[in-house]
């Protein structure tokens, strides 16, 4: 038979291609003075690769390929938009930084591009091959830019551990899908959803399922497979790390969802209280690990292992009260929304401050609320969010994922809805902690002065565009809705 | 001007966070534009809530009617609007809270804690003006969440900024903390805690609000839905208990006012008078705005706990007091106690208990908002709140001492001053509760109540006596105190005012809320006074 | 008989109509009014007027004076009765708060009282406070004190007596610790308020309950009930009376309430004579004769406790007098004793013998304590012992203060004698024998101790220092003022004489909506009369043999002893077990039990139970919510933190252990879904 | 032939591959017990893809992809010790524990 | 199908031998003591794995199994051993000392796959050395159904080229750098 390709479908991932080679070109053929061209180019392939998609958008028609196992719907471009947006911040936020330190530039920008691209497909794919793949390709380029910062033996160890334990939950998702292979003969997730139906009690099944849950649970850095995280994060360069803890970690959770939602829907059972006791586990340890921290980074590391937990929550919910999953589903993507920007801002201010304030410890940044009021207010903005603090986007964030469980009804669902509730008590205590001590403790160290500290153009671009979705969807939460319910259509292929 | 009726309430809620964005735009040096700026701001505030009043139909009230109303679409997807709307319960207590902020902003004048920044200070004012005004006046349940919660982020600031520097060693502590950082994150999270379970039973009403046709948020809607029985059984317990937990922590009842002492002993002045006029309000009208209306038969089950409860804040609250040697600590404990008479008037679901709950409420904000102004005042003077080291003060600063001592009248309920309605109807109300409470628990609550004034009396007489009365002690002997200043006065006297006008006409209070309570105990309990007054006494 | 009938059906007419009795009916509120604004006025002007606001004081009461005489003589002419009042409050259609004014023989009787005594006090305070410290205050909390106290006696309705119940309250505590430099002084102000407060419970819990028996706070329509026997109200009466009268003993020191009263002398004089005589300690009485129907048609049956323990008052604490050295405490423990008789005859269901003793007394005991005033301004002491010989340097002082004295000891024809003799009468009428021979031993004893005062303080020699002299005539003319209405006002009284075309005392005080239906004889029963004064004449015989006679120093002779009597006396406060200590006398153990008890337990009332409170209090605050409950929060705290710290051990930072936790982890799931699930 | 046999075997070396990682010290031979978890992958693929027959040869097809994606990380694998190595002379994992709570 | 009947099956008996050698071999890929040897080991078992290809009827795969891996993957793991200047002989430091959790975790993998999959597959019978499957087949899924993997996969491939380039490269200093402008 034969495939026709449809062009205007890979529209985005073909722009981002053609982007990487540019910057490649770019690369070799200009001097180091001009390389920040590369980040230039970056940036603008990454703002064109938005249009195609708001074209698709604008038409809306569901675009299938390959016999389904390549689709094109509104959930794939709403994600493919979260994950060109977080993208194009984590650019913004990298042109200083990469440029500052003499890394690679063009590499960099390179590697990075790609693991968008990786994702990119992702959010299409239908197929379990294309899954691995586009999963492959969305972090493979992590393992090395984790360790970008040659130099810095924790970067080394960053990526190494990040590079291992990667392997390993590659491993043991290819497994799983091998087993779900040679048990149904089907790739598709149509194909697999018809032929899982009813046979939840084979343990061949579940094993092949639990084997795919931890591959998923590793991008997401999900308790217990989250050990990585904090390590990573810390030694990773700073813009990596908040790449990793939002796109990569959005990516795990398409992947999840999508296999979870459209290839296994009848063999709920297995999988809803797997993820139950993940959410659960991730948001208690995630916190509790937190409480601690000393590093700013460390701490959005835990807490980014917490806030996967909340958005396990309303999937893992519905599934479990074997509730209606559209509801948990537009939940969740609403979440994850919200958590990538306001992340991506933490995170730029974390650089702008860590430029200001020579060091990534939160005591060091005592008092900086009193020197750099507007920055104070950033750390307020984001950290509140991220504490689901209204009229903060956070609050929406949380909020949909209480409703999603609340309505799913059924008592362990009111259980998680419990944990979630103490939890989200207990985030407050850290998120609360950076402030304090950024706005309620007497400055302590000296701090840089103004103008070197002066944050990059981009950089204060990043920070405005994460302010301004932080602060307007906080009040308008709709826009957050329409991208959730958007999410809802979501075709099986096939 | 009719555009008013559509515009008054959102004018009156956001015109100061309109005005703290403007505030943030003047430079941090120029206190003078900033201070001027602010008071017209809140001015401006105050004046809408009075167009309010004065537009304001008092003729009566239907059930669940609701005036100024707009309901305007807002989370389409989750089917939550901006719906506002002011009824006789809530009318009070909007011009309160626009009230003293315009007398927090007055008194603030000369006043600034240390690390001064007016700017900043001023800005969380009016945001923090926002959040209160608009929790009165939301009739979306989301809406009353987000305004419920906006309050929390300025008063932390607040407590934790400009609160009490001193270090001071917690029980169960290994190392000694800065009293305002305890405080502050203590109060954040308390709050926070309590508003969490709030909102799961938001949500849970929400859901099950679909049962019987689309799922809302819209108090209206839920209320009528309550009245006609939708929700009840294990649900209604659940639900009811959520949202107790989010509103228990704010008024505070007891257990749940630990927070409280901490917050009011460590938050600058104007903060601890918001904290204690507004703030604490916003629990209790959350019950008779929320948790009676629309689950009526659970709060029947509920009300006697709730009475009990009330009592022994009462009464706990009382010797608490007895025991303190601050004397600002001694005034945020007797805040337990008030508040505990309000929680019995609810408790009682009559209409007399809710009345009394609703002038208590406004008593209570004058009074105690009053007291801690007073209480700052004498600090900022003394330097300490030591009452072992105060005494005299009628001496050094005579009109002080005096306001002080009508002041703690008022708080002790003497008649013929605010205090003594809240009190007094409340235990009316308990001693003929709603038909089928028992009367044991209320009966008992009422005497136990009863003596609790006692116990008041005892604790204020005592506050007068370390702080008032005596000869000044040596290490005052020869110093120069101001006495009240002009900043002072014009923020005190038009609270001495009202609470003489209400103390012998409460009227003033009534005639607004008691249509809107009579139509709701009526509908929802059908129970009405004349039931409750001719009930053979005995039961 | 006739007269309240007629008043009756005047009093439905006027409840309907609103108002009765033209102009002075109509604006009696202002009465009610002027002295508070007097008050508002004083704190604001009083300094920068000449006599420190005086003036206006004195202004507010005089004109009170002139509406309480003319509504006075209408009641006298035909019964006045008329109540007018307006809303403060609603709650639903049902449940309404008034203010307003009562006119009726109890009130007018109450105002006429209030004024005209409140006014002399007030015209010799301005001598008696000249060249005191703040002066202006002074006048201002007297005007509060006399505002509330014509508040609370006009209360058409419990609420508003209430108010000025607790005002009086109010203005009693500021004037005690009117010197409150003096840290004693502020405990006696403290203690008089806590004790009141604690009886204003009872007041207010029996308030409501009646209030809501018959749904309304209104006395008429309480009254009413009681006399139609509502269902409703009968069930509660007896529970509502007592708590009433629990709120009254507060006021009118009634046994085991007594104990602020003596304190309470820490005052300045004139607030002592106001407060025994015209204000404060009579609103108890006042609140029982207001109520007085409810007592008599429902609440009959705890009658005989309250005379019990007006009977104790009125004896036991009677005595106490005898030992006391400070002329004020003498005449405050009189005064106590005294009212222990009224409470004893309103309670035994002698309405009009209660409130006579009241009016009579009300002159007396401020002619007495005016006198004393005069006295200690002169020698600038209160104790006897410093006095002695002052009836030629202060004659008017000395003839005032006899007369005074006399009339309180019950000598006919004075006014004591007859509102005394009356009480007798009425306790006997009712039944209770025996109450009314301790009240003839009370008038023996009274009787004795002013014998004993009158002795100490004017006759024998001089023994305190300086030259005393009489005091000024702003001071003296009160007294003498004083001095006719208590000699001359038993005639308004005599049984079964009436005044051509007034009639007499009782039908004046009948003049109310709801009839008393008490008894009051309509002759004399000579037989009692005569025991009364014969232990009156006892008494003062007796006194005078010890110290009257005109011989060496009477310090010594002060040393007159009862064996068993006065050891037991001096021990102030442990009065109420004198009867037992008697016996204890006799039988040791018994007594010293008793004594103990005393000892620990009644003196524990008010001093004891602080203390006790502010333990508890701070038990509560220290163990209780420091440690417990906010323990409980930090414990929580404390919690998350280790298990944080325990998370924080697990990142290990070895790759591998992370691995093995990775594969563990999964291999956990699988087991626990393949074979548990 | 069983096709469980094939199962069995690729069973025991994933275990062996999974071992592996956890003992081995050296950073390169944790990268051959990978490998060899992969290659137990790929026997699964190709025994399962023998029964089903499907009509592209799914199960070869991912087999290759399988193979191609762990050629690659072997090569990122080496990058990061040769990295690794430069930095600390030493390619041992459990000197790299800089990074803890 | 018994026992017996697998017994009598001469293919069985070839699985076996080949069987055994390929998890001997893995078995001293993880043991041994020898960076090198373990590497040799794994071209073992690899190449055993490529023969069982064979008898599933794979031919391409098994093909590119060689190649890819024994000709190239197993030539770079001796670079990176080389390279690395790991002691190529005996070296006891190459486990760590505890292996007692390893092992129990492993064998509890094969136990619970092994038994998993029995339970699945128990009788399922491949049938032996049927025509293999067609290299145009395979060409034609790749470059028609598959190509989006394909492509994708490729550029997974460029990354982890340019990345360990980047990544491996020793930098050059400044001074280093201008000379090699000047050349």
């Amino acid at each position: 038979m034969t495939f026709e390709i449809d062009y205007l479908a890979l529209a985005p991932e073909l722009v981002v291609v053609a982007t990487m080679l540019i910057v490649f070109t770019l690369d070799l053929v200009l001097p180091r003075a001009r390389k920040f061209w590369t980040a230039t180019a970056a940036v603008a392939g990454t703002a064109a690769a938005a249009v195609p998609l708001v074209i698709l958008a604008s038409e809306g028609t569901v675009r299938s390929m390959f016999d389904g196992s390549y689709v094109v719907d509104e959930f794939a471009l709403v994600l493919k938009g979260v994950f060109i947006v977080a993208a194009y911040l984590v650019l913004l936020m990298s042109h200083h930084y990469i440029e500052s330190d003499r890394y690679y530039q063009g590499e960099y920008y390179f590697l990075l591009l790609a693991s968008v691209l990786g994702s990119l497909v992702m959010a299409s794919s239908r197929d379990l091959i294309i899954l691995f793949i586009g999963l492959e390709l969305t972090t493979g380029p992590l393992y090395l830019l984790a360790g970008w910062r040659k130099g810095d033996v924790k970067s080394n160890e960053a990526s190494m551990k990040y590079f291992i334990l990667g392997v390993l939950s590659t491993a043991i998702l290819l497994y799983g899908m091998s087993m779900l292979y040679g048990l149904t003969g089907e790739v598709t997730f149509a194909g697999l959803a018809g032929a899982t139906a009813g046979r939840g009690d084979e343990p061949a099944i579940v094993v092949a399922i639990l084997f795919l849950i931890v591959g998923f649970g590793f991008k997401i850095s999900a308790v217990p497979f989250h050990f990585w995280a904090p390590d990573t994060y810390e030694g990773a360069p700073t813009p990596i790390t908040a790449y990793l803890s939002v796109n990569s970690k959005a990516a795990g959770f398409v992947a999840m969802l999508l296999v979870m939602y459209l290839a296994l829907p009848d063999v709920a059972d297995i999988w809803a209280p797997a993820l139950w006791l993940l959410a659960a586990a991730s948001m208690t340890v995630g916190n509790l690990g937190a409480l601690r921290q000393t590093n700013i980074v460390r701490l959005l590391a835990y807490s980014s292992i917490a806030q996967a937990g909340f958005m396990l929550v309303p999937f893992a919910a519905a599934a479990v009260a074997g509730a209606d999953l559209e509801e948990a589903f537009s939940a969740t993507v609403i979440y994850l929304v919200i958590y990538a920007v306001m992340n991506l801002g933490a995170f730029s201010v974390v650089i702008a401050g860590a430029r200001k304030t020579r060091s990534g410890e939160i005591a060091a940044w005592s008092g900086l609320g009193q020197i750099d009021a507007r920055l104070g207010v950033l750390v307020i903005v984001f950290f509140f969010s991220l504490a689901g603090i209204p009229p903060l986007a956070g609050w929406f964030a949380k909020f949909a994922m209480f409703r999603s469980v609340i309505i799913a009804g059924g008592t362990s669902t009111v259980v998680l809805a419990v944990i979630a509730a103490v939890n989200s008590v207990i985030a407050l205590y850290y998120y609360a902690r950076v402030v304090k001590s950024v706005w309620l403790d007497d400055p302590i160290g000296e701090f840089v002065s103004e103008a070197e500290a002066a944050p990059a153009v981009s950089l204060r671009l990043a920070l405005l565009l994460a302010l301004g979705f932080t602060v307007v969807i906080g009040f308008f939460p709709t826009i957050a809705t329409f991208v959730g319910d958007a999410s809802r259509v979501i075709a099986a292929g096939g | 001007m009719d555009w008013f009726e559509t515009w008054g309430l959102t004018l009156t809620v956001f015109i100061p966070l309109a005005g703290a964005l403007v505030l943030g735009a003047i430079p941090r040096d120029n206190e003078n534009a900033l201070k001027r700026l602010a008071l017209v701001i809140s001015v401006a505030a105050f004046v809408a809530s009075l167009v309010v009043i004065g537009q304001f139909d008092f003729s009566g009230a239907p059930y669940n009617t609701y005036q100024f109303e707009v309901n305007e679409p807002w989370i389409g997807a989750i089917n939550a609007n901006y719906h506002v709307g002011i009824d006789g319960i809530s009318l009070p207590l909007l011009v309160l809270s626009t009230f003293v902020m315009v007398l927090a902003v007055i008194y603030s004048w000369n006043h600034w804690e240390e690390p001064k920044n007016p700017k900043s200070f001023l800005i969380l004012m009016l945001i923090l003006a926002t959040g209160l005004n608009g929790t009165f006046v939301a009739l979306d349940l989301v809406l009353f969440f987000i305004f419920f919660e906006v309050v929390l982020v300025p008063m932390y600031f607040m407590i934790g900024i400009w609160g009490d520097r001193s270090p001071r060693k917690i029980p169960g502590f290994g190392k000694e903390v800065q009293t305002r950082l305890y405080a502050s994150i203590k109060f954040f999270l308390f709050t926070l805690f309590g508003s969490a379970f709030m909102l799961l039973g938001f949500l849970a009403l929400y859901f099950q609000s679909g049962e019987s046709g689309v799922r809302t948020f819209d108090i209206v809607e839920l209320t009528n839905l309550g009245a006609a029985g939708a929700f009840t059984g294990r649900f209604a317990f659940l639900v009811f208990g959520a949202m107790f937990l989010g509103f228990a922590v704010k008024v505070p009842m007891w257990p749940f006012h630990t927070w409280l002492p901490d917050a009011h002993t460590a938050a600058p002045t104007v903060g601890s008078v918001l904290l204690a006029a507004i703030m604490l309000k916003l629990g209790s009208y959350g019950f008779i705005r929320i948790s009676l209306p629309i689950l009526p038969q659970e709060a029947a089950n509920w009300a006697p706990f709730i009475a009990i409860l009330a009592v022994i804040g009462i009464i706990y609250g009382s010797l608490a007091c007895l025991a303190q040697t601050d004397m600002k600590r001694l005034i945020a404990f007797s805040s337990v106690g008030h508040m505990g008479f309000v929680m019995l008037g609810i408790a009682t679901m009559t209409d007399v208990g809710i009345n009394a709950a609703v002038i208590g409420m406004v008593a209570h904000g004058l009074i105690t908002g009053l007291l801690f102004f007073l209480a700052g005042s004498m600090s900022h003077r003394y330097h300490t709140r030591e009452m072992s080291r105060l005494g005299g003060n009628m001496k050094l600063m005579p009109v002080m001492g005096g306001i002080l001592a009508f002041t703690a009248m008022a708080s002790l309920g003497l008649p013929g001053l605010a205090g003594f309605w809240g009190e007094f109807m409340s235990l009316v109300g308990a001693y003929n509760p709603l038909a089928g409470l028992s009367l044991g628990v209320f009966r008992t609550s009422m005497v136990l109540g009863a003596i609790g004034t006692v116990l008041t009396a005892g604790y204020m007489l005592y506050l007068l006596q370390q702080v008032n009365l005596g000869e000044p002690s040596d290490e005052w002997q020869g110093q120069e105190f101001r006495d009240v200043d002009r900043y002072e006065l014009t923020a005190w006297v038009p609270l001495i005012v009202l609470i003489v006008v209400i103390g012998f006409y409460p009227r003033f209070i009534f005639s607004a809320t008691t249509d809107s309570v009579v139509s709701l105990v009526d509908t929802i309990f059908n129970s009405d006074t004349t039931a409750a007054l001719t009930r053979v006494a005995s039961g | 008989m006739t007269r309240w009938l007629l008043a009756t059906e005047e009093a439905e007419h006027a409840v309907e109509a609103g108002i009765t009795g033209g102009f002075w009916v109509e604006t009696a509120g202002v009465m009610l009014v002027l002295p508070l604004v007097a008050f508002l006025l004083i704190l604001a002007f009083g300094k920068k007027l000449k006599n420190q606001g005086a003036e206006l004081a004195i202004g507010a009461l005089a004109v009170n004076c002139l509406w309480a005489t003319v509504l006075f003589v209408l009641n006298m002419t035909d019964g006045v009765l008329a109540t007018t009042t307006f809303e403060i409050g609603r709650i639903g259609s049902d449940l309404v708060f008034e203010l307003g004014w009562v006119v009726d023989g109890l009130s007018i009787m109450m105002y006429f009282l209030v004024s005209v005594v409140g006014l002399l006090v007030f015209i010799y305070a301005v001598g008696y406070m000249r060249d005191d410290v703040r002066v202006a205050w002074f006048f201002a909390a007297f005007s509060l004190f006399a505002g509330s106290m014509l508040v609370l006696v006009g209360a058409p309705n419990l609420i508003q007596l209430i108010i000025g119940w607790e005002g009086v309250g109010l203005a009693s505590y500021l004037l005690i610790g009117f010197y409150w430099e003096d840290m004693d002084n502020v405990r006696a102000g403290n203690k008089a308020f806590m004790v009141n407060k604690v009886a204003d419970v009872g007041l207010i819990l029996g308030a409501i309950i009646l209030g809501l028996a018959v749904g309304t706070f209104d006395f008429f329509a309480i009254n009413a009930a009681a006399f139609d026997h509502l269902e409703s109200l009968s069930t509660v009466a007896v529970v509502g009376g007592a708590l009433l009268f629990f709120g009254a003993m507060g006021k009118s020191a009634q046994f085991p309430f007594h104990i602020w009263l003596p304190d309470a002398m820490a005052g300045p004089t004139p607030v002592s004579a106001l407060m025994h005589a015209a204000t404060m300690v009579t609103a108890g009485v006042y609140l029982m004769g207001r109520m007085f129907p409810l007592f008599e048609y429902l609440a009959s049956d705890i009658r005989p406790w309250l005379v019990a323990i007006g009977a104790i008052t009125l004896f036991a604490l009677g005595l106490l007098a005898l030992v006391a050295n400070d002329i004020k405490k003498v005449l405050a423990y009189s005064t106590v004793s005294q009212l222990g008789y009224m409470m004893t005859a309103v309670a035994a269901g002698g309405y009009t013998a209660g409130l006579f003793h009241l009016f009579t007394h009300a002159f007396f005991k401020a002619l007495l304590f005016l006198g004393a005033g005069s006295v200690i301004h002169a020698v600038h002491s209160n104790y006897m012992s410093d006095m002695g010989g002052l009836r030629k340097q202060m004659p008017t002082t000395y003839w005032t203060f006899v007369a005074g004295a006399l009339s309180l000891a019950g000598i006919l024809p004075l006014a004591g004698f007859w509102s005394k003799d009356e009480i007798l009468a009425t306790l006997g009428h009712e039944g209770y024998i025996a109450v009314m021979w301790i009240a003839v031993a009370g008038a023996f004893v009274t009787a004795f101790y002013m014998t004993r005062a009158v002795a100490l303080t004017f006759h024998g020699e001089y023994k305190g220092h300086g030259h005393p002299h009489e005091s000024p005539r702003i001071m003296t003319g009160p007294l003498v003022a004083l001095a006719i209405p208590s000699i001359g006002f038993g005639l308004l009284n005599i049984p079964g004489v009436a005044l051509p075309g007034l009639g007499n005392f009782t039908e004046w005080l009948a003049v109310r909506v709801v009839p008393m239906g008490d008894h009051h004889a309509e002759s004399i029963d000579f037989l009692l009369a005569g025991s009364g004064l014969l232990a009156a004449l006892a008494g003062i015989a007796l006194g005078w043999r010890i110290w009257g006679k005109d011989r060496e120093t009477q310090v010594e002779r002060d040393r007159f002893e009862i064996p068993v009597l006065y050891p037991l006396l001096r021990r102030k406060y442990y009065v109420d077990d004198l009867a037992l200590g008697m016996v204890g006398a006799t039988m040791g153990p018994v007594a010293r039990l008793v004594n103990w008890v005393n000892d620990y337990v009644i003196d524990g009332l008010v001093n004891g139970a602080a203390l006790i409170t502010k333990a508890l209090g701070s038990f509560v605050y220290g163990i209780v919510d420091q440690r417990g409950v906010d323990g409980i929060v930090h414990g929580l705290s404390a919690g998350a933190d280790l298990s944080g710290a325990a998370v924080r051990k697990w990142q290990t930072g070895r790759v591998q252990q992370y691995a093995a936790s990775f594969v563990g982890g999964a291999l956990i799931l699988i087991v626990v879904f393949v074979f548990v699930t | 032939m069983l096709l469980s046999q094939f199962l069995i075997l690729s069973a025991a070396i994933f275990a062996l591959g999974i071992y592996g990682l956890l003992v081995r010290r050296n950073i390169v031979l944790i990268l051959l017990s990978v490998e060899l978890m992969l290659n137990a992958v790929n026997i699964n693929l190709i025994a399962f893809e023998s029964v089903i027959r499907s009509s592209d040869g799914v199960g070869q097809v991912f087999a290759i992809f399988v193979i191609t994606v762990a050629a690659a990380e072997v090569g990122i694998g080496l990058a990061i010790v040769l990295m690794i190595f430069r930095n600390r002379k030493s390619a041992n994992v459990d000197d790299l524990s800089l990074l803890r709570w | 199908m018994t026992v017996g009947d697998w017994v009598s099956q001469p293919i069985n008996w070839v699985f076996l031998v080949v069987a055994l050698s390929v998890v001997l071999s893995a078995f001293r890929v993880v043991t041994a003591k020898n960076l090198v040897h373990a590497a040799l080991f794994l071209v073992a078992t690899l190449g055993g794995t490529a023969v069982l290809f064979l008898m599933l009827s794979a031919e391409f795969v098994a093909w590119v199994l060689v190649l890819v891996y024994i000709g190239a993957v197993i030539v770079l793991f001796l670079f990176g051993i080389m390279i690395t200047r790991a002691p190529t002989g005996r070296d006891e430091g190459l486990d760590a000392e505890r292996k007692v959790w390893p092992a129990i975790l492993s064998i509890a993998t094969f136990v619970l796959l092994a038994w998993a999959s029995v339970e699945a597959f128990g009788g399922d019978i491949v049938n032996e050395l049927g025509e293999a499957t067609s290299t145009e087949l395979l060409a034609k899924s790749l470059l028609g159904r598959f190509v989006i993997p394909f492509e994708v996969v490729s550029f997974v491939l460029l990354a982890a080229l340019i990345g360990g380039i980047t990544i491996a490269r020793r930098d050059l200093d400044p001074v280093e750098e201008e000379e090699r402008r000047a050349v």
